[in-house]
């Protein structure tokens, strides 16, 4: 953390500017016949904006390089919270009616 | 200003900046399950009618959500550079982009309130004024009810970033933000642009749906 | 016994004693203290619910208490018990005392954060008492749905919001010591330096941080759900009730590795130092913890073999569970040989120690039998199951908790607690446990299920017998209450190293002052050097003690 | 029953049978595990007590071969218990390997309410042949239940929503033990019933000395006219929607690409939710009859559907 360092700008801007881009193009990929795929497109690039935040404006390659594994860590927990109730889901018998 | 000291459980400052930032992240672990599970829940029930969240998602207003978008980005943008202003040493600039954080994050309630408005003049309010539409079913109510609670938390989360963002605003005023002392700013840094990131989710989840017909 | 007593200034007991200097305190062992007070009050409200339940059920009509009541009763004993007592209770206590000492912190990373915990879970506390005495619950601390939703009519509202508070207080607390043990391990301290009640802690404070979010959000659904009538979970309106249990039991069942992984850390500090010996696989032990902190995440679906979740579903979550136990039978096997060439005394502690091996090794292989799919379609909510959890949490967790505070009462008072009451108390608790629960496992064989008021006539012989067991456990419960109080005042004082033990804490003086260690100490020594042949140990300091 | 006090429940069904064996083993093991441990620590205790003159050695070293040594051993050993509980729990919960009566049951609080395919009704009691494959068809009216016989080691909850199936065999005659095992309110425990296991010859009596003028199947004829769906689903109706002659249990393909087999639950579903299955070829227009039916008239018309199906155990 040294204050002595210089402090770019540009880093910023362009990831400002590529998340705008994504917007555009989760916006512009809602309206495209993809069927099933739009789930995964728009997800997908929430994904990436995420990524680009936590990298850029969060800093995730800095001091203290542990957080890398508490960022990883909420996600890769999520992963099973998902993974593991939607085997049942998939593998289950019909879905409940209403 | 006289120099800040560091807690008695600290070697210096460096290292309580380090922890308060570890924290941070820490917390941001917890927040990811906190709405992982909310959105666990609606990619659960997603997957088991398709049809009717298409149904229902093609009435949110993409607009909306989307210049919301836009202005939390934005939002994202002003507080590092806050940050890096308080690096640079530069008071002026520091105060004046948490000023415009803060703005923005007004903004951005501003304009969801209006969405709700609209939403609620278009009956899709869950329970209290909901008109099953066009083709909507027990589902399609899941889906706003999903809507409401998802980016109700996400507006809760949002306005305590703004009220912490205002509070380092004052502070920074006075000058206790030095280019060695700063933790502050960078761990409601953090918070804030985490908040952000919840929103790309909740964006993708409520807003691209049942847009290419259903 | 060292050079710095001498000059150390008041204990943090003595420092200011001025109640606003209390309950606005920073220090960690102050706050500990605090915690320590609040469950204490909460496990006598829930032991007196499990007192008026095993009395009732005496006699197979029930003895005294209306369906309601009783409906009450077993909720209240179960969500006092869970989240007021059992979840925060080594953690919040000896954790929080503990910790900053052993790895050589003069505080948590976040005091502040620290208080507020206490004052989270003081409010939370609150709440539940408010809603106990308006009326309480009637869902079972599990509130599955449909029934906590649309048919209940407790207070489910505010049990659901005391949890979900509650919940932030676990999270803090949890934030506070992970943070603290990345962050302000003393000079020297590696992470295979650390003793293993540290490695407890800091896998329990990672459950606590990713498992109980989802509790808060669940809860919070059902919640809203009942205010509101929205249909998150109700198959009325196309939501789903086994969505709920999944949500429920991805935290509830961390939840018991929160509560058994800091009673492993206790009973690993209490074995090594009676027992004279080094543990034996100190880094086994290390990854058993770790390993059971991801994998009992994995596992939840145990608890639904019988709901009618997908059969291949079940089928994984059952292998996981079998996985998850493995880790836990290493450290059983573990503390067993560490007893091997060892030179042993049976202090009360050690007692504790020694009861809960035998009671938790029961509770887990019991655990295996429910874990075994087939078996489960018979036993799932019977008192089998009862049985089992209460072997794991009281049996396992509770006697842990009761050893610890034993072995670090003088640490932490500065006083010596009667050691031949200390003794009676282990032994008392551990045959009033036994006979309390032993016949639970009968009854669920039988085909007895849970939270049945009343029974059939054939089963009055093992519940009475498990009734007389209960009333055993709570004079044992009840004698360390007094004792304890009354050490507090006429106990021998006690010097800085009782034990002879080899940990930080054991550097500073008993009770230790304000800011832990005048000097940060350097440590050069890896935990439990103790030598078995004539009884001495190096400290961690790399001091050697005869 | 019979025992003075009861230490092990009686054996009533072939899954008795089955969950006793694994168990029994099981139990073996655990307690040989239980005695190991224990013993091991008492010898220790004695052994290396502090006054003791016994030898300590000097501390070894290395302990990671034997630590890798016990935890194969334990990984191999509950390896072994998953896949016999594994096994015999797909082997209960899968459908049988052929179905000689049916039995639908309705759960609410508090009360089992059980229809025969003969129509015959009965109310926290189950009058069922000794020896015959008996499919039970669970349903519930409010909240979640679980059907329990203890002497026969099986149970199953019933989630309100949708159908759940399971079966049993019951292989001595005698009166048992029917209970609710999850927590459904005030009288839960009073959710009890009885389930009585006869011969043939005496069931058989017991089936005619009810009473019962129409099937179930007949009720559920009646049931499918006064709700309007042979409007559509008769062969001569002019609407275009599936006949439902033979429908039961066959494969159904989907408009959305899947292929579904059409059981209870199918059908279930889309008498509730016409519009997440919608059979290819046929127009999406039948209408959602959820909140218009009660559990008991759901399982009047599916077990009519059914009986449209030749070769149906009903």
């Amino acid at each position: 953390m040294s204050s002595r360092r210089r402090e770019p700008l540009g880093p910023y801007v362009i990831a400002w500017i590529v998340l705008l881009v994504l917007l555009g193009l989760s916006i512009v990929g809602a309206y495209q016949p993809l069927g099933a795929w739009h789930a995964l497109l728009s997800f997908g690039i929430a994904a990436t904006q995420t990524a680009i935040v936590f990298i850029v404006f969060m800093k995730l390659r800095g001091r203290p390089h542990l957080k890398w594994l508490f960022a990883a860590a909420g996600f890769f927990w999520l992963l099973f919270l998902f993974s593991l109730s939607a085997i049942d889901y998939a593998t289950r018998n019909g879905f409940p009616t209403h | 200003m006289p120099p800040v000291e560091p807690g008695v459980q600290y070697a210096d400052l460096e290292q309580q900046s380090e922890t308060a930032q570890l924290g941070m992240w820490v917390f941001i672990a917890t927040e990811v399950l906190f709405f992982g599970a909310l959105i666990a829940t609606y990619v659960l029930y997603r997957a088991s009618y398709p049809a009717q969240f298409r149904i229902a998602g093609h009435d949110s207003l993409i607009l909306l959500g989307s210049i919301n978008q836009a202005i939390l980005v934005t939002s994202s943008l002003t507080m590092v550079l806050a940050i890096r202003a308080a690096r640079l040493a530069d008071r002026r600039a520091l105060v004046r982009l948490l000023l415009a954080t803060a703005a923005l994050g007004f903004a951005f309630i501003g304009v969801k309130g209006y969405e709700y408005a609209r939403d609620a003049a278009s009956h899709s309010v869950p329970v209290i004024d909901f008109v099953f539409k066009h083709g909507y079913r027990a589902p399609a109510e899941l889906f706003w009810t999903f809507y409401f609670i998802a980016t109700g938390i996400h507006a809760v989360h949002l306005s305590i970033g703004i009220v912490l963002v205002l509070i380092l605003a004052a502070r920074a005023a006075r000058g206790a933000f030095t280019p060695l002392y700063h933790a502050p700013l960078e761990v409601v840094g953090l918070y804030w642009s985490f908040v952000d990131c919840v929103w790309f989710f909740l964006f993708a989840c409520i807003y691209p749906l049942g847009r290419a017909g259903i | 016994m060292s050079a710095t007593a001498l000059e150390l200034p008041a204990s943090y007991l003595t420092e200011e004693n001025t109640i606003g200097s209390w309950l606005l305190t920073r220090d960690h062992k102050r706050i500990a203290m605090m915690f320590f007070c609040s469950i204490t009050f909460f496990f006598f409200i829930g032991g007196i619910a499990a007192t008026l339940i095993r009395l009732h059920l005496l006699s197979p009509a029930g003895a005294f208490l209306q369906p309601e009541t009783y409906n009450r009763l077993f909720t209240m004993h179960g969500i006092v018990m869970v989240w007021f007592f059992l979840i925060p209770s080594i953690p919040a206590t000896l954790g929080n005392f503990l910790l900053p000492l052993m790895i050589g912190a003069r505080d948590l990373a976040f005091p502040r954060l620290n208080l507020f915990s206490w004052y989270l879970f003081n409010t939370s506390g609150l709440l539940a008492v408010y809603f106990l005495f308006v009326g309480g619950v009637d869902t079972g601390w599990t509130f599955y749905t449909p029934y906590s939703t649309l048919f209940s009519n407790g207070h489910v509202i505010a049990a659901a919001v005391a949890v979900f508070i509650n919940g932030f207080s676990t999270i803090a607390t949890a934030l506070n010591f992970v943070v603290t043990t990345h962050k302000l391990r003393a000079p020297g301290m590696t992470w295979f330096r650390l003793p293993l009640f540290v490695w407890a802690i800091y896998a329990t404070s990672i459950i606590m941080l990713l498992a109980t979010p989802v509790l808060a959000m669940t809860l919070a659904l059902i919640a809203l759900e009942r205010l509101m009538g929205i249909g998150v979970f109700d198959p009325q309106l196309g939501g789903d009730p086994l969505l709920f249990q999944h949500m429920f039991w991805f935290y509830s069942h961390p939840a018991v590795y929160i509560m058994v992984l800091p009673a492993m850390g206790v009973v690993s500090e209490i074995i090594t130092c009676f027992a004279r010996r080094p543990v034996f696989g100190y880094r086994g032990m290390c990854y058993a913890l770790i390993t059971i902190a991801v994998i009992g995440f994995f596992v939840w679906g145990h608890h639904m073999f019988t709901s009618g979740i997908s059969l291949l579903s079940a089928v994984v979550f059952s292998m996981m569970t079998f996985i998850v136990a493995v880790p836990s039978a290493i450290k059983v096997f573990n503390w067993t040989v560490t007893l091997h060439n060892a030179r042993i005394q049976f202090d009360a502690p050690m007692l504790y120690a020694l009861g809960f091996i035998g009671l938790f090794t029961l509770g887990g292989l019991t655990g295996l039998v429910l874990g075994t799919l087939s078996s489960d379609v018979h036993l799932q909510d019977t008192y089998f199951v009862v049985a089992h959890f209460h072997f794991i949490m009281v049996g396992g967790t509770v006697s842990a908790y009761f050893g610890g505070l034993h072995y670090w009462w003088s640490k932490i008072t500065g006083r010596h607690y009667p050691e031949i009451w200390g003794r009676f108390a282990a032994i008392l608790m551990f045959v009033g446990f036994n006979l309390t629960f032993l016949p639970q496992f009968i009854l669920g064989y039988l085909g007895m299920p849970r939270r049945y008021y009343t029974y059939s006539t054939d089963l009055q012989t093992w519940n009475v017998l498990s009734s007389a067991g209960a009333s055993i456990l709570a004079v044992a419960y009840l004698l360390p209450l007094f004792y304890l109080t009354w050490s507090l005042i006429w106990g021998r004082k006690a010097d800085d190293n009782p034990w002879h033990a080899t940990g930080l804490e054991w550097l500073t003086a008993s009770p230790p002052p304000a800011h832990n260690f005048l000097r940060t100490p350097r440590v050069t020594e890896g935990p439990y050097r103790y030598d078995p042949r004539d009884g001495s140990y190096v400290s961690q300091d790399g001091v050697f003690h005869a | 029953m019979d025992q003075w006090v009861p230490f092990w429940p009686t054996n009533a069904a072939l899954s008795a049978s089955i969950v006793d064996t694994i168990n029994i083993g099981e139990f073996a093991l655990i307690g040989l595990i239980l005695l190991f441990v224990t013993g091991m620590t008492l010898v220790f205790c004695v052994r290396y007590r502090r006054g003791s003159p016994a030898p300590r050695q000097p501390l070894g070293s290395s302990s990671w071969r034997l630590e890798i040594a016990w935890t194969a051993a334990t990984l191999a050993a509950f390896f072994v218990l998953f896949v016999f509980g594994a096994n015999a729990y797909l082997f209960l919960y899968r459908p049988p390997p052929r179905t000689d009566l049916e039995v639908y049951i309705v759960g609410k609080q508090w009360m089992w309410k059980v229809q025969h395919p003969g129509g015959q009704r009965e109310i926290d009691a189950l009058h069922v042949p000794v020896d015959r494959t008996v499919r039970v068809v669970l349903a519930s009216e409010d909240v979640i239940h679980s059907f329990f016989i203890p002497s026969f080691r099986l149970k199953h909850d019933v989630v309100p929503g949708q159908f759940e199936t399971f079966w049993f065999r019951p292989t001595r005659t005698g009166e048992y033990k029917l209970e609710c095992s999850e927590f459904c309110g005030v009288q839960h425990a009073h959710m009890i019933g009885t389930v009585t296991v006869m011969s043939a010859a005496d069931y058989a009596r017991w089936l005619s000395d009810q009473g019962v003028a129409e099937s179930l199947s007949q009720q559920g004829a009646a049931l499918f006219r006064s709700y309007g769906c042979s409007g559509c689903h008769d062969p001569h109706a002019t609407v275009h929607a599936p006949l439902l002659t033979g429908l039961y249990g066959r494969v159904v393909q989907l408009q959305d690409g899947r292929a579904v087999r059409a059981d209870e639950r199918y059908i279930r579903d889309c008498i509730l939710t016409p519009l997440n299955q919608i059979v290819a070829g046929y127009p999406p227009v039948m209408p959602s009859f959820a909140g218009q039916m009660s559990e008991e008239d759901l399982i009047r018309i599916v077990a009519y559907i059914k009986s449209l199906s030749a070769g149906s155990s009903s």
